[in-house]
């Protein structure tokens, strides 16, 4: 498939295995720390599997108030599946939604089952909590279906674009539009407090500042309005929002249910641009990658933002690890390479000499480290400025530099960037500009043939071999990576592993821990 | 020609939108000559938001600023307008005739004059831009409907570019010509303004009023709706094609023709009867 | 604060310059939920040449509209505005206090307070951008200035970002701060404004008038001359650098001595006189 | 010296000997036509090269006056030497004006003298005016001087900027803003109605439409400001203006006195965009490239007219060939190939697939086929609309491919090329746009490797090709090019060699014409 297959490999391959290597080395403890812990939002999203559904009257999913209330009586650390599918099999309710409001009401107690209680419990738990796998399954098929139907892009990168009124009814015509004039992907973007929720808002939604909230309501909206304009276009368009934040397992649970086709997943981001707790994060992490990969999910990592904090030529490394870092993660997590949507951006500052052909060094390196993942390609947005005409053209750029480099998806700019979110016609404008340079200059990767020994591979090798440098500096430290991301090494942000909001919601899983979901996503 | 109100909008007003309905949200671009950098800047930026508030916009966001020299400034402004816009008050040119595919229009032609239309083009003054024109005139023709030429029942007489005026007129004459068609692109210092001035002048005083050509003037930087202060009976800007000049020329002349025979009624409906019999 | 008008140009009106002096041209562009094409066009130009002639363009050219979907219209117009820009009208946020480098601001300091500044910084709301308020605290600073973390006389306690108010008053109580930063970069449905107003009434509730810490807020797209509205003692906007803000403590801490001391004469003498002795 | 030295030469060899080889024969004719006949402008530069200046109180200058009387009274065909030195040396005046101004007056008669006097007419001819000559020369080395002292541009290509308000007063500002913000090479356009004047209008001028006036003072004027500024800048910034129209010759003439730079002189411009006679026009061209020759004065062809009329993909080759006898016109004439400013531009339909790639072909069809020139590469006009985002775009790519096919000249486009002549502002964003492409992207030629047998190798020969096929064309003609341009080979334009303006001012020269400046110029 790679267009890119004639430009000759720069770089050295040796350097390439050891990279994953280390990076193998790097990622296992904090597997081990994931598989050995557990955290309110994964006991939630198993229970969203068991088809809890619903809010009470101020707002607070049901699935929040059971989750607390058996956490009181029982702790975290069984996880939730024992006690609520015992107090079911009890008959205390019919189905868990009943379940959670007597639970609130105060008339449900819960203990952990042993025994022959426990053997039923789980049995219950693995069964009801497996439909809802299965129904996650479903929308997979069906997307697939429809995607036979309606048919992919013709041309590549894919065209992803924005849309963040912060009110769903807006944003839905204003998605319809964008893909009517040929965006591919349409990212629904949350509203500016999401993340910092440790429980997922009920309901379609327009009241969000600068993106709109991520609910199952809003996903399914959504979903139906860009079915109506794939079958429109004849064009599956995708739809991505974010599984993010405190309640990244949940929301990814609740994207497999409603068929949402590409998620913003990162195994850092949250810890470093959110200040989330770093335990918290890898154990969310785990889990809805677990989910993404079932779902049949690409994800999209989060790379660019380092380079929104630190400096495009002196972090170019850290992209790289981090991109190294997602992609074994991942992997472990049932993630194959087509799912693999890694980040990566144009953010070089446009006064630096031979810029562009330093930001086609930096494209290339992670196209050829990752030949089969469909990498996702960020627009610049930190040396956007108020002046719109210098920021169409650096759009421009970054649009060649996408389609020289053979990127899988194109986030497409607005030349508003510095400005407001985007508008309608900063949409328009910016397709325009990404259909102007895919038409007239998509071919010219065929005449694009850096030397091998010259500016471009020479730095391509270069960014590799600081890579492999940081690896190694990773794994000097005592904690590996927790140290490290204590220490600023990505977009200079210091995160201890003990701060952080959300570490609350952790717990050591107990040798009696117990989790349907977990079980059956860790079968291969 | 009449100067219909938009009729699709009856009673409707909108704003401009951003990203929401009734935001009022534009953009705007400009330079003052004032100087920008150090003690200055606060002053320059000020300056651009008094304009801004000037032209309605409240919030006002001067989102860029850069010097260009010591003399001048140039500003990227971004902010709300208050204005509303009267959709049932908008003023355009309609077209008041029907629009004739070339055979319809021949056969007008031929009823009417029973003889041959005759039309003569020009670039007049300096201007050398004979595109446009060429685009209503030559077989060749625009947005893949044919030019004039193509019209059996119409003689085209292209005179080229810089075509002074007193030339243009005695061709008119010696032509005998139905209707005359100019072009004017440039319009740097009001230049198509002038020129179209001075060559409707030269006309009427060439012309007894009852005798004078029909007088069309295009290119695309004309307001449709100054025929009276240029003193001509029609203007076409931008995106004009082929058939829509023909079938202005068919019904202006059905409409003087009418007007000669002083029949009574409405001239529209005679004119209709002529072209779609 | 002083709100000083445009010393530079006193007396002085301009205009938009295009090419040529008083020429008045301007750009704009934006949208109007009119439909384009066929029948809708000429009402959609019509619309956005009636927006441009409110806001005072005349004659405004609709060069260029654009059909975005059924419902939406895209345009791009230039004009010549006939309003002026005065000069000596210009209302700007000047800086009345002097640009003090930090061993300067760290001498004031001691003198005034006989200790160490603290001051608390914050993104508050849900608000996350933090290179702001970073820029103005961290030692890296801002365009090639230290930042406050770098005076030796002022302590810095930077809370980061989705700080809400309360934890932000109970820090600053906690601290004993004397002054207060906050940032605010989104500005979608005005969340800037909001969260502002929300932090400045929670410090009037929770200090006496005369012991409240100076209230500072920043971002990219406050109009500094909002202070009043927004309750809050200075308001820095885009390119603002670290020793602005160190400056301007002094001088608003110098102010307030002053005024409990109950000391006559003008204030901004007095602070001078401890800065710069 | 060229940066695609390292590009595989693309060209088939033996097309490209064969298209020179056609262009001669082709030209042989015209060449020789031009030696057969004078124009009134030739004259009139002879007489301005004798020194004569200024104007009556109507604005005639003065050499008008005197050619008209010259001519009523001994006819155009013996050239005006003879009988103006003849009645200098009688002592009908002590200098030209004074002659002219008694002959307007009607109080000298003039002769064709023969024998002695003949000869001692031509003897103080040749004095007079190859002193004016010499005075070309030695700004020419001015000119040298100042370069060697404040330097050429740094970079390659070189920034042509145009300014055109109509008022040398807000022109000379205008340029030197230009030039501090990174203008090498400022271009005043002239007023609209400038080219069909049968004079050259004198002094300073603010009237103009479009353009300003090219006059002796304005010429005078720009000059000393731009020296102004290159003291400033430390760049000796080019001034160029526009030999064509009516006064070709006197306008080659007054640039060389005035040190310009560079002059817009087509072969065939003034036939074809402004109707002036074909034979007028070969005449005048042959005589002002003389002098450029002389004056060290590099020529602006105007191949990228063509495309604003005719098809860019289409009349493709139509370039190429005329691209071919200008540089045979011009060499025969005396230029060097340094002097070669031909033209081209970036005129394809944008919407056309792969347009940016056939840019690219066409560019280095060029670089390729006149190796030693330093192309002018001419931005898209045709194709802007009233969307300047996507003007801006557009000129962007054009930068690139300026930079990345190695032109010599690049005239900088205007976002608001289809709506207004250049703002100030547009000029800044322009140069803003270009310094980007150059800084970011001027090295991308390095990388750039069109395969030999690929789309652009392929598409650079088949234009060659019905290059050779066109030539072939023109010399089956009976009267070769002048047919060919009857028949509307270039630009679309038809004109007979009988038609257009300025045929009046044409004589066939007798056996006894003479012209000093002719003699000198073509001794080598
Ligand atoms: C092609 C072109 C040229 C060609 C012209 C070739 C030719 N034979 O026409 C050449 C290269 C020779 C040229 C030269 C110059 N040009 Co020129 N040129 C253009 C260009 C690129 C396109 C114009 C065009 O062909 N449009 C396509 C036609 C089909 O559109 P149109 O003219 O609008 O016509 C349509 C309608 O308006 C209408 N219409 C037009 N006329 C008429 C008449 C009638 C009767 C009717 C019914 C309808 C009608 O119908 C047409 C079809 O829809 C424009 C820039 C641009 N992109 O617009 C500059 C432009 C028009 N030129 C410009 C200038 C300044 C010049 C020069 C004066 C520069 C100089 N000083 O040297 C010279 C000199 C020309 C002169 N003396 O007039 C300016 C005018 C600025 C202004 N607003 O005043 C422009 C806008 C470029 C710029 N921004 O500087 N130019
Ligand atoms: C970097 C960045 C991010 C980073 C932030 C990393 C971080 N730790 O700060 C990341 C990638 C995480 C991010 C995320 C988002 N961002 Co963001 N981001 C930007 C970006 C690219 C640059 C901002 C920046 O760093 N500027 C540089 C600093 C130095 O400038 P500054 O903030 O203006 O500060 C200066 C002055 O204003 C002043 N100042 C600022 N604060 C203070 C405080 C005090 C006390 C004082 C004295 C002075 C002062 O001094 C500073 C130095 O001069 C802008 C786009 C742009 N090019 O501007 C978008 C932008 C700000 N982001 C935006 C949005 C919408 C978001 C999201 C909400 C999107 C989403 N829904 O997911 C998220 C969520 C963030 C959240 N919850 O707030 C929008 C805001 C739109 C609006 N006007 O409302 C922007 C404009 C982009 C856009 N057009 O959509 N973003
Ligand atoms: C990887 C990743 N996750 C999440 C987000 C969104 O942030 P939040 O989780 O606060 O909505 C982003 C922002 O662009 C991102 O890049
Ligand atoms: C080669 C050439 N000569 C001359 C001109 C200018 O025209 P005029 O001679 O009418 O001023 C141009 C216009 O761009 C040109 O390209």
């Amino acid at each position: 498939m790679s267009k890119t297959g004639h430009m000759k490999l720069m770089l050295d391959q040796a350097a390439v295995r050891r990279a994953r290597a280390l990076s193998a080395r790097v990622g296992e403890p904090i597997v081990r720390l994931a598989q050995e812990h557990t955290t309110v939002s994964v006991e939630r999203a198993t229970l969203r599997l068991g088809g809890i559904t619903g809010a009470d009257p101020e707002g607070t999913p049901w699935v929040n108030r059971l989750l607390d209330v058996v956490r009181a009586d029982v702790g975290l650390e069984h996880g939730v599946s024992l006690p609520v599918w015992h107090a079911l099999l009890r008959g205390e309710a019919e189905d868990l939604t009943t379940l959670a409001q007597k639970a609130a009401a105060g008339s449900v107690r819960f203990q952990v089952p042993e025994g022959r209680e426990a053997t039923r419990a789980r049995t219950a738990a693995r069964k009801q909590v497996g439909a809802g796998l299965r129904r996650i399954a479903a929308r997979r098929r069906e997307r697939e279906r429809l995607v036979k139907r309606w048919g992919d892009p013709e041309q590549k990168p894919w065209i992803y674009l924005i849309v963040a009124t912060g009110d769903i009814y807006e944003d839905m015509p204003q998605a319809q539009a964008a893909a009517r004039e040929g965006a591919d992907i349409i990212a629904v973007i949350r509203s500016t407090g999401q993340s910092l929720l440790d429980y997922v808002p009920e309901g379609p939604t327009r009241e969000g500042f600068a993106g709109t909230y991520a609910t199952q309501e809003n996903f399914r909206l959504m979903r139906a309005a860009l079915d109506e304009t794939s079958r429109e276009v004849g064009r599956y368009i995708r739809l991505t929002n974010y599984a993010s934040g405190l309640c990244m397992p949940e929301i990814a649970t609740l994207a497999g249910l409603e068929r949402l086709d590409m998620m913003l997943n990162d195994s850092m981001y949250g810890i470093l641009f959110r200040d989330i707790n770093p335990v918290r994060t890898f154990v969310d992490q785990r889990f809805s990658r677990q989910v993404h990969a079932r779902a049949g999910i690409v994800i999209n990592t989060g790379e660019d933002n380092y380079l929104t904090t630190a400096d495009a030529m002196d972090a170019a490394h850290t992209v790289t690890v981090s991109q190294l870092l997602n992609e074994h993660f991942a992997k472990e997590a049932g993630l194959a390479d087509w799912q693999l949507g890694l980040g990566h951006a144009f953010e070089i500052d446009p006064d630096v000499p031979d810029s562009f052909r330093l930001e086609l060094a930096h494209a290339m390196l992670a196209r050829q480290l990752f030949p089969d993942a469909p990498l996702k390609w960020m627009p610049p947005t930190r040396h956007m400025t108020g002046d719109v005409f210098r920021g169409y053209l650096l759009n421009a750029f970054f649009n060649l530099a996408g389609a020289m480099t053979d990127q899988g998806i194109l986030l497409v700019g607005m030349m508003t960037e510095a400005v407001v979110t985007p508008w309608l016609s900063d949409r328009d404008l910016a397709l325009q500009n990404v259909r102007y340079v895919l038409n007239a200059a998509g071919g010219l990767h065929e005449d694009f043939r850096p030397p091998p020994d010259g500016f471009i591979a020479q730095r391509a090798n270069q960014v590799l071999s600081e890579s492999l440098e940081l690896l190694e500096q990773i794994l000097d430290h005592e904690r590996g990576l927790l140290d490290a991301i204590a220490d600023g090494t990505f977009g200079l942000m210091r995160r201890p592993a003990d701060g952080g909001r959300g570490l609350e919601g952790v717990a050591e899983r107990s040798p009696t821990y117990f989790n349907p979901a977990s079980e059956l996503l860790e079968a291969p | 020609m009449t100067t219909a109100t938009g009729a699709a909008g009856a009673g409707r007003v909108v704003r401009p939108y951003g990203d929401t309905t009734g935001d009022g949200m534009v953009q705007m671009s400009f330079t003052l000559p004032v100087p920008y950098g150090g003690a200055h800047s606060k002053v320059a930026e000020g300056a651009a938001q008094q304009l801004a508030h000037k032209m309605g916009m409240d919030p006002a966001m001067v989102v860029h600023a850069k010097a260009m020299g010591p003399d001048f400034t140039f500003f990227v402004v971004y902010g709300r307008v208050h204005h509303l816009v009267e959709l049932d008050k908008v003023q355009v040119v309609e077209r008041d005739y029907p629009l004739l595919s070339p055979k319809e229009a021949n056969l007008a032609i031929r009823k009417l004059l029973r003889r041959r239309m005759v039309v003569v083009g020009a670039c007049i003054g300096t201007d050398a831009h004979t595109v446009g024109i060429d685009a209503i005139l030559n077989i060749k023709g625009f947005a893949g409907e044919k030019g004039l030429e193509y019209y059996r029942e119409v003689r085209v007489v292209n005179m080229g570019a810089q075509v002074s005026v007193p030339q243009l007129v005695a061709r008119t004459q010696q032509e005998k010509a139905d209707a005359v068609l100019i072009s004017q692109v440039v319009t740097q210092r009001d230049a198509h303004l002038l020129n179209t001035r001075e060559m409707s002048a030269a006309f009427r005083e060439a012309y007894p009023a009852a005798d004078r050509p029909v007088l069309v003037v295009g290119g695309p930087r004309f307001d449709e709706g100054m025929t009276a202060e240029l003193g001509v009976d029609r203007i076409f800007a931008r995106g004009t094609t082929p058939a829509d000049v023909a079938s202005y020329l068919v019904h202006a002349l059905a409409l003087r023709r009418h007007r000669h025979a002083g029949a009574p009624g409405p001239a529209r409906s005679a004119m209709e009867e002529v072209a779609l019999r």
